[in-house]
């Protein structure tokens, strides 16, 4: 009975975390564009925008919900829900963290952890493509449908060599269970190089994390390779005839997909929650940062730039400085420091992502195809090939 | 909880079958067995195949009925039309269908021995290790062969897609 | 050791599939260099095998693998080499290799060059085959080979109504032969449970002499019918003459050098048979006799030099024989190979005559070319001598053995062997004067051949002058009890009548030429009798084959064939079907529901009965 | 908590079911494409009963097998749709019944 409690628990914390994160994602993202592009980015909406994702929830809630007359109604309907929900489905296998007790409830920090968890996201990324493709059939226009094959074209190329990307780490790890495969990533060469993935010996995969990095951009439908939905050449592509809820629950796919993907990338490759260096001095790395955040946020709060940020500012810096203590009990670190790495992993990547989109234009479409299939997959198939060879000439890998 | 969920699959099966022999749509159809397919990934896992329940999904749902669904959406194939050819099919058929799955049932009931009773998690026989093991091994010769034939057969599909109509 | 004996004839069948493949595309240079290469491969590696072997006393057997194996019959694909072999070896390859090279002169401007050399190179595979063999099943698949490269050869000029004939004749009267070849193959099986030579050897030594006709008599004459259809022997001779519708090289190679002489090489493999049935070696030793004198008279009356000199060669073939039923085997090998230089010789010195004319081959039409062709003239002088048994000469030697032998086995014999010696002399001298002295009768311009025609007939003339020096019989002592040593008295005989046969000769054709004439008109009918063969071919004609047509085209093909197999079985079977498909055919509506369905009927079906009879479990 | 028991025999009664609407499928409609989707379901139905039996026998072989047909559907399916574009790129249909020229 108490795991059916605790696995109810586990799943309401990560929703609501995942949810928040989803809307806020969008909030850093217009951020960062903003200030890649040198512009402050949303700031109106609260204190710097940070209202602003609410209100763009409550905009798409409140947008009139059309359903235009032509479309093949059942499928029309049924596309986002898929998209949305097979999005939402695969962080249940991410493990945030180590296994832990609290009050004596020995569980994971994880919602579920299944043997073959690799293949797990990479079975709904599979079916996943029929969201966008049923999306672009089913509006029954042209660029809709253009949209949709594309993406599903797309989609399908590009789960070759990430697939052959994620492989070779496993047999590196060989496990197939994510938490199994965060374990085999533990401990330090030379007491200070970390283990994970990208620098695990024999071979280590830093080829395999930039290409798993490029098809995730494919995958995700990101710059640059957001073909699918490109404004210039299909209006929205497959979500053309969408509108407000329908059209948000892609918007949130879009943005779980990433999320996920990002989440996969660093179980795999960059050791999940393993902190960079031991763990004594790891510990105290998260109050430091949040301790030197804390700071800054005082300093422009003592020279604001704005009229209100001598009110904001402090304010941040408070709530810093009350996370800098909550990271320094050590009762908690145990919990929380391998949370924090795992968030900074992930939301390197993600940064990464963002900044992609920020810097590069967009390809075109033979390039695309060209691009992965002579290109990435067999650089793919060689990275693999290389490993294997490797870890069969070195069994007990040091 | 197996009873359940193996009633529960075994319906959505069972509805999304009906649904693909009584669709007008292949659209429909094609999707009607993808509901199929998940819903055999889900009896597999009971069966203890963990790993062919994942295959299923990647195989089955990912790749081959996104092919079928592309191509449907390339032919932009619509709803088929009624031909009265093929009578023999047409009466034939019906009777012939439920006299098959009665003699099978029967035979299954009555005619199989000592089947087990299905216990989810009491085997967990089909984990990767195992099935890889065991492809790698036994199973090499016709791992190769099978490898082979699809190469083959990627090749075919180029060369037959290419293929200039005149 | 193993020395991949296989090589030897490996390298003539890489020749003839490239040539015989690319050929047409190869520029001529190439397939020379490929047809000569390959033979002088195979003639290096006997050579080093020899060197491996030697001083070869006993027999050195290398078997690949089996190639029929079913109840007691056991036959490996095995090669072996001992003296015997050896000799033909070095005959075949060398002889060959001379021959290759001048036909490459001979051949220069033919369309079909490549053709004629991957046949040639194909000949000498299968010859080598069939020299090599340790069993007679290898030996009669080499057997065969070369009857096959002698049909293609001999209808080289396939265009020729005359060619295809002969050719054809060659090949059916061969099939005779074989016919009987095989049977002995069988009856040996029945025998001996093995084709092996060694172990057939090892079983016979053990049996005692067969004094009447028994079943070993019967093997002998059975292969030794095989043996007159190879080696052109009465009755089967009739194809030799006609088979210098073929190029004069190959006429050289494969209807003087080495083919015709399989069916001896043949029996003196199989001596251990022959030694055990004295009936078999009596019916040789008279068949060769009679060949020989038959042949030779023949070829007194002949005027195509190439006729003149295949006849010369059946009744040479006849010597041999006699050799062998006289048990002197190693004489008939030794005749074998002196033979093979000064018959080589002769063909080719004719080929080159021939070639001089530009096509002329009847002596009619010669004369003189003396001066035209001294190189030609002298080589074929040597020849000549040779074949006559001029003492020094390398036919003196072998066929003194022969006949010295077979007057220890019966005096008669070496008289007529010895008369026949005479006629030799005379008709090769005949033919040597006429074409190269008196006045010359041709109209075409004579010239002189190259060098590549040139120089292998110095160098087998060389060899006919002196290859009795080659002590074969000595060499062959370890397998054969060595035959006994010519009596001088026999020496002197034999040579005297050839010297006679020459000076006859002489008298006739050069001094006094007229006189021809008359002689030819006072033998009057007998000698149009021997200027059309005796009739033979005709008598064939009426007792063989014209029976044989009728019964095949009246009763076998009109009656048996149009009447009882097309009207009722072909026919009959094939209306029957079509009623048949036509019911069937009612299911083909090319509607795949309907198989289908027909598919999901028939599988109920089998499910049904499974479950009825429990298949299940 | 305790797991109430489900008899093999309901999984291959299923597989059958199952196999048997495949073949329906495959009667009954006249587009070439869900006519290629029907025989893909019966190759599940098969899969189905395959790994069925290798729970039975407790066996991972029954797997191996499921496995090999599916790679052969896979590779079926590719050069099946491709036959089918030329079909269609041909004849401009893709109703079953009009392709019947294989007949006499």
């Amino acid at each position: 009975m108490t795991f059916v409690i605790v696995s109810l628990i586990k799943i309401a914390l990560v929703f609501a975390v995942f949810m928040t994160t989803l809307a806020y994602l969008q909030w850093v993202e217009r951020k960062v564009l903003a200030h890649i592009q040198s512009r402050t980015g949303p700031l109106r909406v609260g204190p710097h925008g940070l209202m602003q994702p609410l209100a763009d929830v409550l905009k798409l809630l409140t947008k009139e919900d059309l359903l235009p007359p032509y479309v093949n109604r059942f499928f029309y309907l049924l596309a986002p829900f898929i998209a949305v929900s097979l999005a939402l489905i695969t962080i249940a296998v991410i493990p945030f963290g180590p296994h832990i007790n609290v009050f004596g409830i020995s569980t994971d920090m994880q919602i579920s952890d299944i043997n073959v968890g690799v293949l797990f996201p990479l079975a709904i990324a599979a079916v996943s493509v029929y969201g966008i493709a049923l999306a672009g059939w089913s509006s029954n226009n042209k660029y809709s449908l253009l949209g949709g094959l594309r993406s599903s074209a797309q989609m399908i190329s590009y789960e070759l060599p990430l697939t052959l990307a994620i492989v070779a780490p496993l047999l590196l790890v060989n496990h197939l269970s994510f938490r199994a495969i965060a374990d085999g990533q533990a401990g330090y060469y030379l007491g200070f190089i970390p283990r994970w993935a990208i620098f695990q010996m024999p071979f280590p995969q830093i080829f395999g994390f930039l290409i798993f990095l490029i098809s995730a951009f494919a995958e995700t439908n990101r710059i640059p390779f957001d073909l699918p939905e490109a404004e210039n050449e299909l209006v929205a592509g497959f979500h053309t005839e969408y509108s407000s809820m329908k059209f948000a629950s892609f918007f949130m796919a879009e943005y779980a997909n990433i999320v996920n993907i990002t989440c996969v990338g660093t179980v795999l490759f960059l050791g999940a929650w393993q902190p960079l260096f031991p763990a004594p001095y790891s510990n105290w790395v998260p109050p430091l940062v949040f301790l030197a955040a804390g700071i800054l946020c005082f300093f422009h709060g003592l020279n604001p730039a704005r009229k209100n940020d001598q009110i904001t500012f402090p304010i941040f810096g408070v709530a810093f400085l009350a996370l800098a203590a909550l990271f320094a009990i050590p009762p908690l670190q145990f919990i929380l420091a391998p949370l924090f790495w795992f968030a900074a992993k992930v939301g390197l990547l993600i940064l990464v992502f963002i900044w992609i989109r920020g810097t590069l234009p967009r390809f075109r479409y033979d390039q695309l195809m060209h691009f992965a299939w002579t290109f990435l997959f067999p650089c793919a198939l060689v990275n693999l090939l290389l490993t294997a060879l490797l870890v069969a000439l070195f069994p007990g890998n040091p | 909880m197996d009873t359940v969920l193996f009633v529960i699959c075994a319906i959505v099966a069972i509805v999304c079958a009906f649904n693909l022999v009584l669709q007008k749509h292949p659209i429909s159809s094609a999707l009607s067995l993808i509901g199929v397919m998940s819903s055999l990934a889900v009896l597999y896992l009971l069966l203890g195949a963990e790993f062919m329940a994942m295959a299923q999904m990647i195989v089955y749902g990912g790749a081959v009925m996104v092919l079928f669904i592309f191509v449907i959406m390339l032919l932009n194939a619509g709803t088929e039309k009624n031909s009265n050819k093929s009578w023999f099919a047409q009466i034939a058929g019906l009777p012939l269908l439920l006299a098959f799955v009665a003699v099978v049932a029967f035979l299954i009931r009555s005619a199989v021995p000592g089947l087990k009773n299905v216990s989810f998690g009491s085997w967990w026989g089909g984990t990767a290790q195992n099935v890889g093991r065991l492809l790698f091994t036994t199973y090499l010769l016709p791992f190769e062969i099978i490898s082979i034939l699809i190469l083959i057969a990627i090749l075919g599909a180029v060369v037959l897609a290419q293929k200039e109509i005149d | 050791m193993i020395l991949n004996l296989w090589l030897i004839p490996l390298f003539p069948l890489l020749g003839f599939v490239v040539n015989g493949l690319l050929g047409k595309r190869l520029p001529k240079g190439a397939v020379t260099g490929i047809a000569l290469g390959s033979v002088a491969a195979s003639l290096a590696y006997v050579a080093y095998v020899f060197s491996q072997l030697w001083p070869l006393t006993g027999a050195h057997t290398e078997h690949y693998f089996t190639w029929i194996n079913s109840g007691f019959l056991n036959v490996g694909f095995d090669l072996t080499v001992d003296r015997l072999s050896a000799v033909m070896l070095a005959i075949v390859t060398g002889v060959g290799f001379l021959i290759h090279i001048y036909a490459t002169g001979y051949m220069a401007d033919d369309a079909g060059y490549y053709r004629f050399f991957s046949y040639f190179n194909l000949f000498m595979f299968f010859m080598l085959v069939l020299v090599l063999a340790s069993n007679l099943l290898v030996l009669f698949v080499g057997w065969e080979g070369v009857g096959l490269c002698s049909y293609l050869l001999v209808g080289y000029y396939f265009t020729e109504d005359f060619a295809t004939n002969a050719a054809n004749k060659a090949f059916i009267v061969n099939r005779i032969g074989d016919f009987g070849f095989s049977l002995g193959m069988f009856l040996t099986v029945f025998l001996f449970r093995t084709l092996d030579f060694g172990k057939i050897a090892a079983t016979v030594s053990t049996m005692p002499l067969e004094a009447g006709i028994g079943v070993l008599t019967l093997i002998c004459l059975l292969l030794f019918v095989g043996a007159t259809g190879k080696s052109a022997q009465f009755p089967l001779y009739v194809w030799l003459p006609d088979a210098m519708a073929g190029p004069t090289p190959v006429s050289a190679l494969i209807h003087a050098a080495t083919m015709v002489t399989a069916g001896v090489y043949m029996v003196a493999r199989v001596s251990f048979l022959f030694s055990h049935a004295p009936r078999a070696m009596e019916v040789v030793a008279v068949i060769g006799l009679f060949t020989a004198v038959f042949a030779a008279t023949i070829g007194m009356a002949q005027n195509d030099i190439k006729k003149v000199f295949a006849y010369s060669t059946v009744s040479q073939l006849g010597y041999m024989f006699l050799g062998l039923g006289v048990g002197a085997y190693s004489a008939g090998i030794f005749h074998v190979m002196t033979h093979a230089f000064f018959k080589a010789l002769l063909f080719l010195g004719a080929g080159s005559v021939i070639h001089g004319l530009s096509g002329e081959q009847d002596l009619r039409h010669m004369g003189g070319l003396r001066k035209a062709m001294p190189i030609t003239c002298w080589t074929l002088f040597v020849a000549s001598l040779a074949i006559s048994g001029v003492p020094g000469f390398s036919g003196f030697f072998s066929k003194d053995e022969i006949l010295a032998a077979a007057y220890t086995h019966a005096p008669w014999m070496f008289w007529v062997g010895a008369i026949t010696a005479g006629i030799t002399a005379f008709y090769v001298f005949r033919a040597w004067f006429l074409a190269f002295f008196g006045t010359y009768r041709g109209h075409h311009h004579a010239h002189e051949s190259p060098l590549a025609m040139t120089a292998p007939l110095m160098i087998l003339a060389f060899l006919s002058a002196i290859g009795g020096f080659i002590n074969v019989p000595q060499w062959l002592t370890p397998l054969y009890s060595s035959a006994e040593h010519g009596n001088i008295s026999v020496m002197v005989i034999s040579a005297t009548i050839g010297l006679i046969g020459i000076a006859i000769a002489l008298f006739l054709y050069v001094i006094r030429p007229a006189l021809a004439e008359t002689a030819k008109n006072a033998a009057g009918p007998l000698y149009t009798l021997v200027e059309n063969k005796y009739y033979v071919d005709e008598i064939y004609q009426g007792v063989v084959v014209a029976p044989l047509e009728g019964i095949s085209r009246f009763l076998l093909w009109r009656g048996v064939d149009e009447g009882l197999l097309d009207s009722l079985l072909v026919n009959g079977i094939g209306r029957f079907i079509r009623k048949l498909g036509g019911l069937l055919r009612q299911l083909q509506s090319g509607s795949i529901r309907n198989y289908a369905t027909w598919v999901l009927a028939g599988s109920l079906l089998v499910i049904f009965f499974i479950g009825l009879f429990g298949g299940v479990r | 908590m305790p797991h109430p028991h489900v008899p093999l025999s309901w999984y291959l009664i299923l597989s059958a079911i199952l196999f048997t609407l495949g073949a329906a499928g495959f009667l009954y409609r006249k587009s070439v494409i869900t006519v290629f989707m029907s025989i893909e379901l019966m190759l599940n139905a098969v899969n189905l009963s395959f790994i069925a039996f290798s729970y039975q026998l407790q066996k991972v072989d029954g797997h191996i097998y499921s496995f090999f047909v599916m790679v052969v559907a896979a590779a079926e399916a590719a050069v099946g749709l491709a036959i089918i574009l030329t079909i269609f790129k041909n004849r401009g249909t893709l109703q079953i019944d009009e392709i019947d020229s294989l007949k006499l």
